[in-house]
């Protein structure tokens, strides 16, 4: 029935074929993070064992070749959400280190007190806390957009928040519930009130195809690890002439034109945003992921995906009806296939642990997302996420491990 | 459910099911609020001391039932008796979830403290993670006692 | 001769296994970075094969066993650097970030205008620029500790310099010419007139015994990738009380206890300092590197380097007496087995390229030094530096080489 | 030493020893500083422009022997050159170092610019490493002439 060869793709994943305790891994927790292919693991340690060397710094051969590999993982990543320059993409640790600099970097110099910033309540903690670092430094103004019954964006008195902000920072994708939010329409919006765009795109690039000139935004945040690529690096895009604005915010080797004992000058983009040796390595593994998903093609992952979110919709609402409550909206054109779900008021801790029996892994707790936990009227819930490897067996056995929570706490 | 007998015995789902000493004191009672950043549960506990006994004490917020439970157990166990006996129960009852001493080493169980109910949950020291749930309500009454 | 058995340890390193234009690799640039061994590479494709899971956040038995993979590599740092408690371990994404924390999170709490930073003339960018940044938006004021002429700190003047300075910033071993400086000696003088010492550690880490408690120190850097590790992941370790007083550092994920609407909460240590999905795989490789290190002894790597060192000089010196300049001190006691060189005024781009046809990789360049290379009174050097898997044979390979750039520019 | 010859062409070395227009111009001269970030070299070029023609150029500070050797053939070409003329070269002798243009595209050589000596530096476009080198001198002239 799916858009993709989900038997074929499973057996490129060394962990999804692994038994654990004598069973299958049902791995249903990829929002968190996401499981590897062998092609990007291969391409990590074939670098590390073939080609490794210092990148920007030295001029011998192999110290050539290994930052054409970085520049070339650069110009992938360019690619892959549409940006018209590849030095619009800064490789950060991870979404929360990019968004920390922005925060940082373009806050500092741009925001002041009584400044508005505009968040949602399905933002994730990375999208919150560094603008609320600066409500206790600067006295800036954060603003909140409620939610709809259904946990998507209510923007009917959007207009009236967003006048005077000058930052309208939200997520593409919400972490919690799957909820797809209308970014290119958030962005026109931002726009006409003056206000930059920033996306935390973290849950939405390793599942969609991504355009961010499309979009119109003026930052993107996303991470390798949660796209099939490594932990470790993460992406930032900006706008050009944002990024050429805003002053650095790690400083140290690779990012300056010249140090003196009086001062210092910054280095052109992208290098003026990439402080000491970047994660050589992971761009390298994040470039060989790109490379796997585009083979794939994105616009089939979301078709499969949702393909899958319809199939657990209707298993899980037929199976368990008003003993299951599946947060966020029910139609799959505005929802990816994450679900949190709250059953039989079994505590998320329990349920995740029962679950856990038969390898059926789940996340249990607030998601970094504690402000629409609060919403949700819930400490916690747990989240069955699915990725391009989950197929319908495995909405299935999470079924059939609900099943068996109901027998011990029923 | 194979595997799972060890944590969730039978005297766990009942405290689980029937919360024992459940609601809030008023001031003079000393109150904390403790958090599990993991899970995002909140546990709240009463202690009401008077002359270097536990009076009263209440627990309120919510969490899963093993934090609800070693919650529910321990108000029974500490309810009446007096502060040094308290003190060490949390104790043998941390030694048992394997918790370090204050120097990172291991704790000696006194065996002349007596766990009682709380046996129960030795099974959870086998699931690290839920360890942090079993201990949330005892780190929160020594906020508590601290208080007061 | 040697210590380590090098024919040994370099069987372990594949790359140095690796022909190019069919002749053998001479790494000769290990303080940029160095080379991983096989059992770091492999220990972090066996994790990501096998054990690949989120940490911290899930309760799933593959979640917890990757959490205690990922604290597991903490306690290893922890042991390498005799730090007191774990938890004074925070993983950072390079050395860079280490120190930028510290000026951030500690500076901006702690430093006002007019107050003193202390700096050495032989610090690398990373310790220079965020103290630099105060500077612009804080009004502190930096002073130098300048050099002798065989390139060691100048103490002379070290207690005027440090009176009424709140911080002492200095590098253990220098990155350009080899240089160890007396770090205990420095801790206790920096403590002395109430400054705290903030110790720069890149280079001193991988190549001798450590202990944090024996300096004295109140914070060091280092970066896994030059001690055998994966890019990817540095370390800060900072005294228990500091870490604790101080406000964090990136907002996001992971570090905090709680959020509301209106503010949140800190986790506790190092949580607090680590926010978003940390680098978990490179964690894992860096707890690798430094088992493997351990098994040399960090003492015999640095006889061996002592060693190296020794060569080095006397061969170098004895085949081109004045025709070369080797930047640093002679004893080596007091110093590394890194070298810059000037070699009959050729300049370090073209001679580096020279170098490269026999496969001899140095680096050219400042090293992310200018400070240090206006005192040299150069642009730029050539920098040889040797590591545990360099023997005799490298220090004569450099010469032969040296022989033919004097061919093409004599 | 065999595969350097392509580089380090005979005409290169004799540039980079005997370096052409050495020296500085005074104001009203225009003058720009170019930095290597790479390795650390700057460059100072001096250029006077009378009627829309290169006067006068001076080339200063100190490189490599590609970077020292292109400034100094530059400083040949361009001398008394119309502005068009040495813009059009600018453009020309970046192409052949392979610079994109200002879309990110490859440029097609203009075949009517005439290189001359400058041709001897087609060589380091195998060394991508180099590339800056061998254009830092000119990127400095552009800024420098941006000013006059
Ligand atoms: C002395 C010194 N400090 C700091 C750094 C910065 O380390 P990293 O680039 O890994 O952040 C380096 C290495 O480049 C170094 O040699
Ligand atoms: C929506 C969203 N934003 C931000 C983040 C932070 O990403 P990371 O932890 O990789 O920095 C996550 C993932 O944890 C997320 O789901």
């Amino acid at each position: 029935m799916t858009t993709l060869d989900v038997a074929a793709i499973k057996r490129q994943f060394p962990l999804l074929q692994r038994e654990l305790n004598g069973m299958p891994l049902v791995y249903l927790d990829s929002a968190n993070t996401s499981q590897k292919p062998q092609v990007v693991i291969d391409s990590m340690s074939t670098f590390m064992e073939r080609a490794y060397s210092p990148i920007n710094r030295s001029a011998y051969q192999l110290a050539a070749e290994a930052t054409d590999a970085y520049e070339g993982a650069r110009v992938k990543v360019q690619r892959f959400v549409n940006a018209r320059r590849a030095h619009e993409i800064i490789f950060t640790k991870n979404a929360t280190e990019a968004l920390n600099l922005v925060a940082y970097a373009w806050g500092r110099a741009n925001l002041h007190e009584g400044d508005v910033v505009l968040l949602t309540h399905m933002e994730h903690h990375a999208n919150i806390v560094p603008w609320q670092m600066l409500v206790q430094e600067r006295g800036i103004v954060v603003r909140w957009v409620p939610l709809t019954a259904d946990g998507q964006l209510d923007l009917a008195t959007l207009p009236q928040l967003l006048e005077g902000a000058k930052v309208f920072g939200f997520t593409a994708m919400s972490n919690v519930m799957g909820t797809i939010t209308p970014v290119q329409q958030l962005c026109s919006a931002a726009h006409q009130a003056g206000a930059l765009a920033v996306v935390d795109a973290c849950q939405y690039v390793p599942h969609n195809v991504t355009d961010v000139q499309a979009w119109g935004a003026d930052f993107i945040a996303f991470s390798s690890h949660k796209m099939c690529g490594p932990t470790g690096i993460g992406v930032l895009w900006g706008r050009e002439e944002l990024l050429q604005a805003m002053p650095p915010f790690l400083g140290g080797g690779n990012m300056i034109a010249d140090v003196r004992l009086d001062g210092f000058t910054c280095a052109e983009l992208p290098a003026k945003f990439e402080a000491g040796t970047p994660p050589i390595t992971e761009a390298i593994g994040l470039g060989a992921a790109i490379d796997f998903l585009c083979e794939l093609g994105m616009a089939n992952v979301r078709r499969h995906e949702i393909e899958i979110a319809g199939y657990a919709l209707r298993t899980l609402n037929e199976r368990f009806g008003s003993d299951i409550r599946l947060h966020g909206p029910c139609n799959v054109e505005v929802r990816g296939a994450t679900f949190s779900l709250e059953f039989r008021g079994i505590h998320p801790h329990d349920l995740s642990q029962v679950l856990d029996q038969t390898n059926v892994c789940v996340r249990a707790g607030h998601h970094c997302a504690k402000p629409l936990m609060r919403e949700l009227g819930v400490n916690a819930t747990a989240r069955a996420s699915f990725y391009l490897y989950n197929d319908t067996h495995d909405v299935d056995m999470l079924a059939d491990a609900l099943d068996s929570a109901s027998d011990i706490f029923g | 459910m194979p595997g799972l007998e060890d944590l969730y015995r039978e005297i766990i789902l009942d405290h689980h099911r029937t919360p024992r000493n459940r609601g809030e004191l008023p001031p003079p009672a000393a109150h904390a609020v403790g958090h599990n950043p993991l899970c995002g549960d909140e546990i709240d506990v009463y202690v009401q001391v008077a002359n270097g006994v536990i009076a009263d004490v209440k627990v309120g917020g919510s969490g899963c039932s093993i934090s609800q439970s070693s919650a529910s157990m321990m108000s029974q166990a500490i309810k009446g008796k007096p502060l040094p006996d308290v003190l060490a129960l949390v104790r043998r009852f941390k030694g048992m979830m394997s918790i370090p001493d204050e120097d990172g080493n291991p704790m000696e169980p006194d065996l002349t403290v007596k766990l009682g109910d709380l046996e129960a949950l030795q099974g959870v020291v086998k699931y690290p993670v839920r360890i942090k749930c079993a201990t949330l309500s005892w780190n929160t009454l020594l906020d508590a006692l601290a208080q007061s």
